[in-house]
C-alpha cells in the first residue's frame, strides 16, 4: 500500500475558495440567467410581437428601434430571439432529460447488476456509440417529424449511449469503493447501497456531463434545424433563425445576432460545467 | 550500522564559511497563502540536516524551493537560499539548471510515481548519465551505477518499464540516478515512508553508505523522529511552516526545548514502547473461557493471470476476550486476506473460523449480518472507507438505521455517544468527509463501528495514512476503549514498534503464512525466525541510543 | 500474456461485428416506424395522377408491399452476401452510391482530423510554453470556444471570407486542394477542441506528476520535458479520443459537406433521410458504424501496445480519454 | 429573348460567338435518372432539355411549333393523330429517331414497365390506346377518346426522347445517366451522382427547332450542372465570378443583384397560379362566405412586394396569365378586408377580445402546410397568417419534408382544408380530370359531383374537339370556380427563377420555363 497516494489524497481543506469566483464564471452565470429570464418571461425584454412585423420595414439593419435589426417579413429580430429562448433552452433540457433518465437507468441497471444484463445493455449502448450521434439524430428526426421537440427527443436519444457509459463505468467505480463495503459490513442491504451510496456518488460525474450535454445540445438541436428539422414557422428557436437568416447573406445580421446569442450561451454553459469541474 | 554516523552526532553545527548549503529567512507561499515562515538553517559540507514535522509541515515545500521546483505561477519564494556560495534563488532558470542534478540531487519520497511510466528505465538513467559531461558508454556507466545501488540484475532493470519493478528496486534506481552525477547535495524527501519496513532500513543504510564513500552531504526530509535521529547529525523540527526547534541531534533528541519537539518524541511508538503499558497490563480477563475468536488452518487462494495464487495458507490463530491480537508482515503477506476470511467478506477454500462460539464460515447473507453485529472492521484508509456525500451522523448512524435499533431519538443518542467515544464533538455532525482531517476521519471510522456496541473490532493497519501524532492519539482511543468496555481487537499492522505499544499476542505473517506468534514481549524480545528478526531489526534503533535520557 | 491478449482482441473483435448487425437492424427498425417511401412517395404525387393499379404494381417491384419483418430478413440475408441492395430514390446499387462517395468523406475527414490534431497539439504545446499571464489563459479558453460555436456557422464565415471575399478557393471545385482545406477546418475545429481539451488536461496531469518534478531536479529543461516526458504519456490517451471522434467526423460531414457543396456520405444520408431511402441510409449508417467501430477496435487493440501500464481489460484507455466529455 | 417576367438582357452586346464553358448552379439534381421517373422533377429537367429532344417545341406563351415532328395532323374527334417526322435525326450513339424509335418512347411514355421498375410518365394521356409505325418517318397515335392536350403533352417535360436502347435496360442500369441516350444539342461528358453533371455539345447536332432560331451545333463547349445546397453560397458564387448561373436565389435579393448589372430572369411556367385548393367538405369551409373571405382577405400585393419583386404577378385567374384559354377574373377575389369582415359576420362568426372569430364555441382556424417544392412558400404562409389574422382567422403553419408532405398532406384529407397548388401543364383541358370526381377526376374541391355546374362545365371542357370551341367553356368555368370560392389564387408561380452572370447571352425559357443554352453564349 503506498502511503504517498494517501498525503495526496489528503483533505485540502479549502479555506475561502467557495467564495472565490472567476470574473469569467461570474459573467457566464450573468448570461445563463439572462437567458433564463427571456425564457421565463419574454416580454419583459422586447415589446415587439416576435410573429407579426411591418412588412414594408424587411431588412433593416440593427438600430436602436430593431436591436438586431429586423428579418425578410419585417419583424424585429431582436424580440424573435428573446421569444424563441424558451423553446430552445426547453429542447436542449429535453435533450438532456432523456439522455440523464434514459441513459442513467440503463448505465445503473447495466453497473449495478453485471452479468448477462450488463452484456446485453453494453451491446445497446454499444450500438448507441457506434452510429455517430449526429447521423443518428438526423435518422431518428427524420422518422419523428419536424418539430423542435423532435429534434430534442433525437438529440437526446444520440446522448443516451454517452450517459449510460459514464453512468456504468461510474457505479462500478462505487460499486468497488471501500465505502460501499463498509455500508454491506453496516448491515446494508443491496437496495439501499444502490440508492443511498451508487446513485448518489456516480450521479455527480454524470451530471456534470448532463451541464455539458446541455450546450451540446443546444449545438445539435441548431444544427438539425440548419438542415430543417424544426418548428414549423414562427417559431423563432436560435437554430431556426441561423437557419433562416442563411438564405439572406445581404442581410448578414440574421445569422450573426441569433449565433453569437448561442455561443454566448453554450460557451458560458462550458464554462461553468468546467469550473464544476475544478472546484469539486 | 553505519557506527561512524553515530559517532558525529555530536558535532556541533558547521561555521559558515564551510557551509554547503545555507537557507536564512526563507519564506515561501503559494497564491496568498504563506505555509512556511522564516525558516533558516546550514547544512556543512558533507554533513546530514534532517527536518521533521507533520505532514503539511512544509517540509517539502522547503526542499523545493531549494531545489527550485516550486509550482510556476502559484509557489513564490522569499529569502536566502545559498548553495555553494551561490544564492539559489536569483540566478536564472538557465544557470540553475546547471547545478541541478550535477550539485544537487533529488531522492523523492514515492519512487512508483517518480519515473516516467511510458519510458524505460534505462532510457531515463541516461538522462542523468548525460549530466556528466563525458561523451559516450552512458549505458556501462549506468549499469554500473544499479549494480553500486545493489540491484541485482542491472541488465533486466535498464530494460524494464517502471511498473514492472517493484518499490525498493525503484527507490534503488532513482538513488543511483541521484547519485551517478556525483553531486555535492542530495536532498530526499521521506525516501522512504513508501516502502515496506524491511526494505526501508535497506534503502536508509544505502543512503548512508553512498554518502559516506561518496562525500555527499544530505539533506533528509521525514515525519519519523527515530529515523531522523538516526541518520542525520542535526535536525530542524517545523510545525506550520515555522521552525520550532533546530540545532545538533543530541540535543535536539536528548532534551528538546520546544513543547512540539517534546510532543514529537513522545508520540514516536519506537522511542516508547512501553507508553501504553497502564491501559494494557490490565488483569487479564476470561482466562479459561472459549477465546472469542477462533482461526483454525484456514487456507485461501485467488486465480491471477490463470494461475492460482495462495494468498493465506493454513493460517491459525486465537484471540481471547479482551486482548487486541496483531497480525504483522509485509506488504503482500495476507494480513488483509485473513481479516476479510474472518469477516466472511471471502469464504475460505479450507478451515474454521468461529467468532463469539459462531461458525462465520458457509453461512447465509442474514446469518453473517446477525454476527456482524458483534463483529465490526475499521479501514486502513478514512478517505475511501467514508462516502464523501453522506454527512458524519448519517455514517455514524447507518448501522443504527439498518439494524432499526431503537427510536430516532435513542439513536441519535447513540451517534452522539460513540462520537464523543472517540474524542469528537458534536459540531462535526452535519460536516462531510471532505471537511474533515485524516485523523478525524479515522475516528470517525471508528465511532462507525463501535455504534453497535460490537465486542470485536478488526482494524486493518487504521494509522498507517497518518500522521504519528494523529496515530498516537488514535490508539490511545482504542486503547481506553478496549480498557472501558473490555473490547477484543484483530490489529493488522507492518509498523512493529506500534504493534509493541499496543497489542498483546502476536502473529507473524510471510507469504501467507504464520512463521511465528504469541506473546508480544517474547515475540519481539526474542525472534526465533530470520524472517521475524529481520523485521525486529528493522526498527529503527536511533532510540535505542539516545533515548535513555528521556525516559 | 499473449494468449491473454489474443482472447482479449477475438472477444473484441466478435462484440464489434454484434454491434454492427445490431446498428444495421436498429437503423431499419427506426425508420420503417415511419411509413413512406420515395418510391410510393413519387407515385403517388397527384401531378402524375397514376391509378391505385399501376403505383401497386410499381411498389410490388421493389418489393415495398411486404411485411416489415420480411423486409428486414430480406436485406440481411442480402448483406450477408455483400449486396446492399438498389436505392429506392435513384435506383442505382447501393454500393456503387457508396463508392462514388466514400473516398471525398474519408479525404474530408482525413483532412480534418490531421487539422484538428495540428491545432490540437499547437494549443497544447502553447499551455506549456507560453508565460502564464499572458497568452497562455486565453490558449485554454481556445477548447472551449471551438466547441461553442455551431460548425456551420463556422463553415458559412469560412465560406464568405476565403472562397467569395478573398477568392482563395472556388465554391464549383469543391474537392479541390483549398477547398478541402477549408471545409476540413470547419470540420476539424470541434474535434481538435476535444483532443486539445484532453491533451491540455493530460499535459497538466502529467506535469504535476512526481516524476516530472524529478527529471527537472536531474536538469531537464522544458523544451526537453515536454518532449521527452510529457509528451508521450499525454499524447496516447489521445489515441483512444481520437477515435471516439470519428463519429463526430462522418456526422458532422452532413452539415459541412452541405454547406461546402460536396458529395460525401454526409450528403447522401441527408439526401436520403429526406426522402426515406431506406437502403441507402442502412447502408450509409451501417457504414458509419462499421467505420466507427473498426477505428475504436485498432485504437483499443494498439492501446495495450503502446501504453506499456496497460495490460488489459480494454476499460482503461477508455476510461482516460472519459475526462475529455 | 425575353418573354414575360424576364428581366432584358442587358447590352445584347455583338454576335454570337463560338465557345466557352458555364457553371450552373442548382439546389438539388433530383432523385433519379431513370427517363420515366425522372419526369416531374423540376431539376433534372434542365439536363434532359440539353441532352434530348421532344417531338414538338412548347414556348413561353403555350405556343406549339415543329421539332422533331416536322408536322402532324389528327382526325375531327381528336382521337387520331399522325406525327411526321424529321429525316436525319440521329442519337448520339448515331441510331436514327425514326418511327420505331418513337413508338417506343410512346409506349413506355404512356404504360411504363412496372416488371422492370419503370414509370409511367405523369400526365401523359390516360386514353392513349396505341400508336403504328406507318413507315421509318410517320407515326398514327390512337386514343380511347378526344385527347386535345395530345400535342402540347408532347413538348412536356417529361416527353422526352430516348434511344430505344436505353429503354430496352433494366431499372438499374437506366437509373446511371451515363446510359440514357438522347439525341439533343448536348452529350453527357461525366456525371457523379449528387454532386454535378457535366455536359458537352454534340458537334453534328442539327436538328434544333426553328423557334430557337439557331440552327447546328450549340455555341458553347459545356455546361456544368453542380450541385450547391445553400442559396447564399450559389448566389454569392455567381456574384463573385466563380459561376455562371444560380437557380432559386432568394427573390427577395434579386432586386440587389440586378442593381449591381447582373441579369435575373424569372420565367413563368405554363398551369395554374399558385393558390389553394379549398376543401368544401370540411368546416367551415363548405360556407361559401367563409371561402370568399378567405379570397377577399389576402393583399397579394403585400406578399409580392415582401416576399418577391415586381418581376412577379398578381393572379387574374386560377390559370397563369400565359396559359392560352386564361381570361381574367381578379374582381372575384380581389383584396378587401372590409368585404372579408362583412362576409365573416354574415356567416355568423364572431370577433372574441384576441381577435379571432368564435362560432358556436368553435374558433375560426386554419392550417397551412408549407409546400416543400418552393422555397417561398413558409413566407409566405406566415404573411397570410397575419393578414387572415386580422380578418379573424386563426392561421397555424406546419412544414413537412418532401416524403412526409407527400404522406401527410393529400387532396382531400380531412385534414387539409387548403391544398397549396404549384402545378404546371401544357394544356389547359387537363382540368377537367381534377377538379370533380367524374371520370376519377383528383375531386380537388371535396365537391364529388355535387355542384352541377361545374361538373357539366368540367365534362364539355374535356370532351370539347377544338380550341376554339374550348375557350368560352373555360371561361365560364374559371369565373364559376373563383366565385364560389373554391379556388384562392395568391400568386402567378414562378418555380424557377435564375440570376446570371451578364456575360450569358442568348438565353431562352421553353413553356415549362426551363433555362436552355443552345442557342447562348459567352459574350
Ligand atoms: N502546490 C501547492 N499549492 C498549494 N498549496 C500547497 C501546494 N503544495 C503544498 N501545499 C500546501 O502547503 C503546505 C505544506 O505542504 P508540504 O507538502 O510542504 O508539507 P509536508 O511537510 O511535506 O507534508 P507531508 O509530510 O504530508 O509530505 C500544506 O498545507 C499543503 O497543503
Ligand atoms: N481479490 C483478490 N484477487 C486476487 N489476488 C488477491 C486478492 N486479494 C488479495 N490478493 C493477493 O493476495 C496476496 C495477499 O494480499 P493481502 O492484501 O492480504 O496482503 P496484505 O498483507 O494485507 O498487504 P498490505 O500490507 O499491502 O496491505 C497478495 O499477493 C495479493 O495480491
Ligand atoms: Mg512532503
Ligand atoms: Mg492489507
Amino acid at each position: 500500500m503506498s502511503v504517498s497516494a494517501l498525503s495526496r489524497a489528503r483533505p485540502v481543506i479549502r479555506r475561502g475558495q467557495a467564495s472565490r469566483f472567476p470574473p469569467t464564471v461570474v459573467a457566464s452565470f450573468a448570461v445563463l440567467a439572462l437567458v433564463l429570464l427571456w425564457s421565463l418571461v419574454p416580454t419583459l425584454f422586447t415589446g415587439q410581437d416576435p410573429a407579426r412585423g411591418v412588412p414594408a420595414d424587411k431588412f433593416l439593419g440593427p438600430s436602436t428601434a430593431h436591436w438586431f435589426g429586423t428579418d425578410h417579413l419585417g419583424r424585429d429580430l431582436f424580440a424573435r430571439v428573446v421569444h424563441g429562448t424558451a423553446s430552445s433552452v426547453t429542447s436542449a433540457l429535453v435533450a438532456v432529460g432523456i439522455g440523464v433518465l434514459v441513459g442513467g437507468l440503463i448505465g445503473l441497471i447495466a453497473g449495478f447488476v453485471g452479468g448477462w444484463v450488463d452484456a446485453v445493455l453494453a451491446r445497446l449502448v454499444d450500438v448507441l456509440l457506434a452510429i455517430p450521434s449526429f447521423l443518428l439524430a438526423v435518422v431518428v428526426v427524420s422518422s419523428l417529424g419536424f418539430e423542435t421537440i423532435n429534434a430534442a427527443i433525437a438529440t437526446g436519444v444520440s446522448a443516451v449511449g454517452v450517459f449510460a457509459r459514464v453512468m456504468r463505468s461510474e457505479v462500478l467505480k462505487t460499486r468497488r469503493a471501500v465505502f460501499v463495503e463498509a455500508s454491506y459490513l453496516q448491515g446494508g442491504s443491496r437496495w439501499h447501497i444502490l440508492v443511498r451510496h451508487v446513485l448518489p456518488n456516480a450521479s455527480r460525474s454524470v451530471l456534470m456531463l448532463a451541464v455539458l450535454q446541455f450546450g451540446l445540445s443546444i449545438l445539435i438541436i441548431a444544427g438539425l434545424a440548419f438542415l430543417g428539422y424544426g418548428d414549423p414557422p414562427p417559431a423563432s428557436d436560435w437554430g431556426l433563425l441561423i437557419s433562416i437568416g442563411k438564405d439572406y447573406p445581404l442581410a448578414q445580421w440574421l445569422v450573426y445576432a441569433p449565433a453569437l446569442v448561442t455561443i454566448a450561451t453554450v460557451l458560458s454553459v462550458n464554462r461553468i460545467s468546467r469550473w464544476l469541474r475544478k472546484t469539486d | 550500522m553505519a557506527p561512524q554516523d553515530r559517532l558525529t552526532l555530536d558535532r556541533v553545527t558547521a561555521p559558515a564559511d564551510d557551509a554547503l548549503l545555507r537557507v536564512e529567512g526563507l519564506s515561501v507561499s503559494y497564491g496568498d497563502n504563506q505555509v512556511v515562515t522564516d525558516v533558516s538553517f546550514g547544512l556543512r559540507r558533507g554533513g546530514s540536516l534532517a527536518l521533521i514535522g507533520e505532514s503539511g509541515s512544509g517540509k517539502s515545500t522547503i526542499a523545493r524551493a531549494v531545489l527550485r521546483l516550486l509550482p510556476e505561477g502559484t509557489g513564490r519564494a522569499r529569502g536566502l537560499v545559498e548553495f555553494d556560495g551561490q544564492d539559489v534563488l536569483s540566478l536564472s532558470e538557465r544557470r540553475f539548471r546547471s547545478l541541478r542534478g550535477r550539485r544537487i540531487g533529488f531522492v523523492p519520497q514515492d519512487p512508483s510515481t517518480s519515473l516516467n511510466p511510458v519510458r524505460t528505465v534505462g532510457s531515463q538513467a541516461r538522462e542523468a548519465a548525460a549530466l556528466l559531461d563525458e561523451p559516450g558508454g552512458h549505458r556501462e556507466l549506468v549499469l554500473e551505477t544499479f549494480a553500486q545501488v545493489g540491484l541485482d540484475d542491472p541488465r533486466r532493470v535498464y530494460d524494464s518499464y517502471p511498473h514492472q519493478l517493484s518499490g525498493g528496486m525503484l527507490q534503488r534506481v532513482l538513488i543511483g540516478l541521484t547519485v551517478l552525477p556525483r553531486p555535492a547535495l542530495i536532498v530526499a524527501d521521506e525516501p522512504t515512508s513508501a516502502l515496506d519496513v524491511t526494505i526501508q532500513k535497506r534503502i536508509l543504510d544505502l543512503l548512508s553508505d553512498l554518502r559516506r564513500d561518496l562525500d555527499i552531504s544530505l539533506l533528509l526530509i521525514t515525519h519519523d523522529l527515530a529515523i531522523a535521529a538516526e541518520r542525520a547529525d542535526t535536525l530542524v523540527v517545523l510545525k506550520d511552516g515555522v521552525v520550532q526547534e533546530s540545532g545538533g541531534t543530541a540535543s535536539v533528541f536528548s532534551s528538546p526545548s520546544s513543547e512540539y519537539a517534546r510532543k514529537l518524541h513522545a508520540d514516536v511508538p519506537a522511542l516508547n514502547p512501553d507508553r501504553y503499558r497502564h491501559l494494557r497490563e490490565r488483569p487479564a480477563g476470561g482466562t479459561g473461557e472459549r477465546p472469542k475468536i477462533e482461526v483454525g488452518g484456514v487456507t485461501k487462494s485467488f486465480t491471477v493471470d490463470g494461475r492460482a495464487l495462495v494468498a493465506v495458507d493454513d493460517v491459525s490463530f486465537t484471540v481471547e476476550a479482551g486482548t487486541t491480537h496483531a497480525l504483522v508482515g509485509e506488504s503482500g503477506s495476507g494480513k488483509t486476506t485473513t481479516i476479510r476470511l474472518l469477516l466472511g467478506l471471502e469464504e475460505p477454500d479450507r478451515g474454521t473460523i468461529t467468532v463469539a462460539g459462531e461458525e462465520v464460515t458457509g453461512r447465509s447473507h442474514a446469518e453473517l449480518r446477525s454476527i456482524r453485529r458483534h463483529l465490526q472492521l475499521v479501514y486502513q484508509n478514512p478517505f475511501t472507507s467514508l462516502d464523501p456525500t453522506w454527512t458524519v451522523k448519517r455514517l455514524v448512524g447507518e448501522s443504527l438505521d439498518r439494524f432499526r435499533v431503537g427510536t430516532r431519538r435513542e439513536r441519535a443518542d447513540r451517534v452522539r455517544e460513540a462520537l464523543d467515544s472517540v474524542g469528537l464533538g458534536e459540531n462535526l455532525l452535519s460536516r462531510k468527509p471532505g471537511a474533515l482531517s485524516g485523523g478525524q476521519r479515522q475516528r470517525v471510522a471508528l465511532a462507525r463501528s463501535l455504534v453497535l456496541r460490537p465486542d470485536v473490532i478488526v482494524l486493518d493497519e487504521p494509522t498507517s495514512a497518518l500522521d504519528v501524532s494523529v496515530q498516537a492519539g488514535i490508539v490511545e482511543v482504542l486503547l481506553s476503549l478496549q480498557a472501558e468496555l473490555g473490547l477484543t481487537y484483530v490489529f493488522v499492522s507492518h509498523d512493529l514498534a506500534l504493534v509493541r505499544q499496543l497489542a498483546h499476542t502476536v502473529s507473524v505473517m510471510h507469504r501467507g503464512r504464520i512463521v511465528e506468534s504469541g506473546a508480544v514481549a517474547t515475540v519481539f524480545d526474542d525472534p526465533r525466525r530470520p524472517y521475524t528478526r529481520a523485521l525486529v531489526d528493522s526498527i529503527p534503533v536511533g532510540a535505542g541510543t539516545v533515548s535513555g535520557g528521556v525516559s | 500474456m499473449n494468449r491473454d491478449y489474443a482472447r482479449y482482441a477475438l472477444r473484441r473483435v466478435l462484440q464489434a461485428i454484434v454491434v454492427i448487425l445490431l446498428a444495421y437492424v436498429f437503423t431499419f427498425v427506426v425508420i420503417s416506424v415511419l411509413p413512406g417511401d420515395p418510391v410510393t412517395n413519387t407515385l403517388r404525387n397527384p401531378q402524375n395522377g397514376f391509378t391505385e393499379e399501376e403505383i401497386a404494381r410499381i411498389v410490388s417491384y421493389y418489393g415495398l408491399d411486404r411485411p416489415v419483418y420480411e423486409q428486414l430478413w430480406d436485406s440481411l440475408s442480402r448483406l450477408l452476401v455483400g449486396d446492399l441492395g438498389i436505392s429506392l430514390r435513384s435506383g442505382l446499387p447501393v454500393g456503387r452510391l457508396i463508392g462514388d462517395v466514400l473516398g471525398s468523406t474519408l479525404l474530408l475527414a482525413g483532412s480534418a482530423l490531421v487539422v484538428a490534431l495540428v491545432l490540437a497539439f499547437a494549443i497544447g504545446f502553447g499551455t506549456r510554453y507560453l508565460p502564464k499571464r499572458y497568452g497562455q489563459g486565453l490558449l485554454r479558453a481556445f477548447p472551449s470556444l471551438f466547441l461553442s460555436v455551431p460548425n456551420f456557422v463556422i463553415g458559412l464565415v469560412l465560406i464568405n471570407v476565403f472562397a467569395f471575399q478573398l477568392g482563395l478557393f472556388r465554391v464549383i471545385d469543391s474537392e479541390g486542394g483549398l477547398a478541402t482545406f477549408f471545409a476540413a477546418i470547419a470540420l476539424g475545429i470541434p474535434v481538435s477542441a476535444q483532443v486539445a481539451e484532453v491533451l491540455i488536461a493530460n499535459l497538466d496531469h502529467e506535469a504535476g506528476q512526481e516524476y516530472a518534478s524529478v527529471a527537472r531536479s536531474r536538469g531537464l529543461g522544458q523544451t526537453g520535458l515536454f518532449l521527452r516526458h510529457l509528451l508521450k504519456p499525454s499524447a496516447l490517451p489521445v489515441v483512444t479520443v481520437v477515435a471516439l471522434t470519428v463519429g463526430e467526423l462522418l456526422g458532422g460531414a452532413v452539415i459541412t459537406e452541405q454547406i461546402f457543396g460536396r458529395t460525401g456520405i454526409g450528403s447522401l444520408v441527408e439526401r436520403s433521410v429526406t426522402t426515406q431511402d431506406l437502403p441507402v441510409l442502412q447502408a450509409v449508417v451501417t457504414l458509419a458504424a462499421v467505420i466507427f467501430v473498426v477505428v475504436n477496435l485498432v485504437a483499443d487493440l494498439a492501446y495495450p501496445l503502446l501504453d506499456p501500464r496497460v495490460r488489459l481489460g480494454g476499460a482503461k484507455p477508455r476510461d482516460k480519454a472519459e475526462v475529455a466529455r | 429573348a425575353c418573354g414575360p417576367g424576364v428581366a432584358a438582357n442587358t447590352g445584347g452586346s455583338g454576335e454570337p460567338r463560338s465557345g466557352g464553358d458555364i457553371t450552373f448552379l442548382i439546389d438539388s439534381l433530383g432523385d433519379t435518372w431513370i427517363p420515366n421517373n425522372s419526369a416531374i422533377s423540376s431539376f433534372q429537367g434542365h439536363i434532359w432539355g440539353h441532352l434530348t429532344d421532344k417531338l414538338v417545341y412548347v414556348d413561353e406563351k403555350g405556343e406549339v411549333s415543329p421539332w422533331i415532328a416536322e408536322s402532324w395532323e389528327q382526325n375531327t374527334t381528336a382521337t387520331e393523330f399522325t406525327l411526321h417526322l424529321r429525316k436525319g435525326v440521329t442519337f448520339s450513339d448515331k441510331t436514327p429517331v425514326d418511327a420505331a424509335a418513337v413508338l417506343a418512347n410512346l409506349d413506355i411514355w404512356a404504360k411504363g414497365d412496372a416488371t422492370r421498375g419503370i414509370n409511367p410518365i405523369g400526365l401523359f394521356p390516360k386514353t392513349y390506346d396505341h400508336a403504328e409505325v406507318v413507315d421509318p418517318a410517320t407515326v398514327k397515335v390512337f386514343f380511347k377518346a378526344p385527347t386535345l392536350g395530345f400535342i402540347p403533352t408532347l413538348g412536356y417535360h417529361g416527353s422526352i426522347l430516348v434511344s430505344p436502347k436505353t429503354i430496352a435496360l433494366p431499372a438499374a442500369q437506366q437509373a446511371d445517366l451515363a446510359n440514357d441516350l438522347g439525341s439533343g444539342p448536348f452529350v453527357l461528358s461525366s456525371w457523379k451522382e449528387g454532386d454535378s453533371v457535366v455536359l458537352k455539345k454534340r458537334e453534328d447536332y442539327n436538328w434544333a427547332p426553328a423557334a430557337l432560331k439557331h440552327q447546328g451545333a450549340a455555341y458553347l463547349d459545356s455546361i456544368t450542372y453542380k450541385l450547391v445546397a445553400q442559396p447564399s453560397v450559389r448566389t454569392s458564387a455567381v456574384q463573385s465570378g466563380q459561376a455562371d448561373v444560380a437557380y432559386n436565389p432568394s427573390p427577395q435579393e434579386l432586386k440587389s443583384f440586378s442593381d449591381q448589372g447582373f441579369t435575373t430572369a424569372t420565367p413563368r411556367y405554363l398551369g395554374f397560379v399558385n393558390g389553394f385548393a379549398v376543401n368544401t367538405r370540411i368546416a367551415p369551409f363548405d360556407d361559401v362566405k367563409v371561402r370568399q373571405a378567405l379570397q377577399h382577405g389576402i393583399d397579394r400585393k403585400e406578399i409580392i412586394s415582401t416576399v418577391y419583386t415586381e418581376d412577379w404577378l398578381a393572379p387574374q385567374s386560377l390559370f397563369q396569365s400565359n396559359v392560352p384559354g386564361a381570361t381574367d377574373h381578379s374582381a372575384d377575389f380581389a383584396f378587401d378586408a372590409a368585404k372579408s369582415d362583412g362576409l365573416l359576420d354574415e356567416a355568423g362568426w364572431v370577433k372574441g377580445a384576441d381577435g379571432v372569430r368564435a362560432k358556436d364555441g368553435k374558433p375560426l382556424e386554419l392550417m397551412l402546410y408549407a409546400n416543400p417544392y418552393l422555397a417561398t412558400s413558409k413566407s409566405v404562409d406566415e404573411l397570410i397568417a397575419q393578414q387572415l389574422g386580422k380578418i379573424g382567422f386563426k392561421v397555424n403553419i406546419q412544414a413537412f419534408d418532401v416524403v412526409t408532405y407527400g404522406e401527410r398532406v393529400k387532396i382531400g384529407s380531412p385534414s387539409v382544408a387548403a391544398y397549396e397548388v404549384t402545378r404546371s401543364f401544357i394544356d389547359a383541358g387537363i382540368v377537367a380530370g381534377v377538379l370533380t370526381d367524374a371520370n376519377k377526376g383528383e375531386n380537388w374541391f371535396g365537391l364529388g359531383q355535387t355542384d352541377q355546374k361545374l361538373v357539366q362545365l368540367a365534362s364539355s371542357v374535356a370532351s370539347a374537339e377544338s380550341v376554339d370551341a374550348r375557350a368560352p367553356l373555360l371561361d365560364e368555368l374559371q369565373g364559376h370556380v373563383l366565385q364560389q370560392g373554391y379556388f384562392v389564387p395568391l400568386t402567378q408561380i414562378v418555380q424557377r427563377i435564375y440570376l446570371q452572370s451578364p456575360k450569358l447571352q442568348g438565353v431562352s425559357y421553353n413553356g415549362i420555363a426551363y433555362a436552355n443554352y443552345y442557342a447562348a453564349w459567352l459574350g
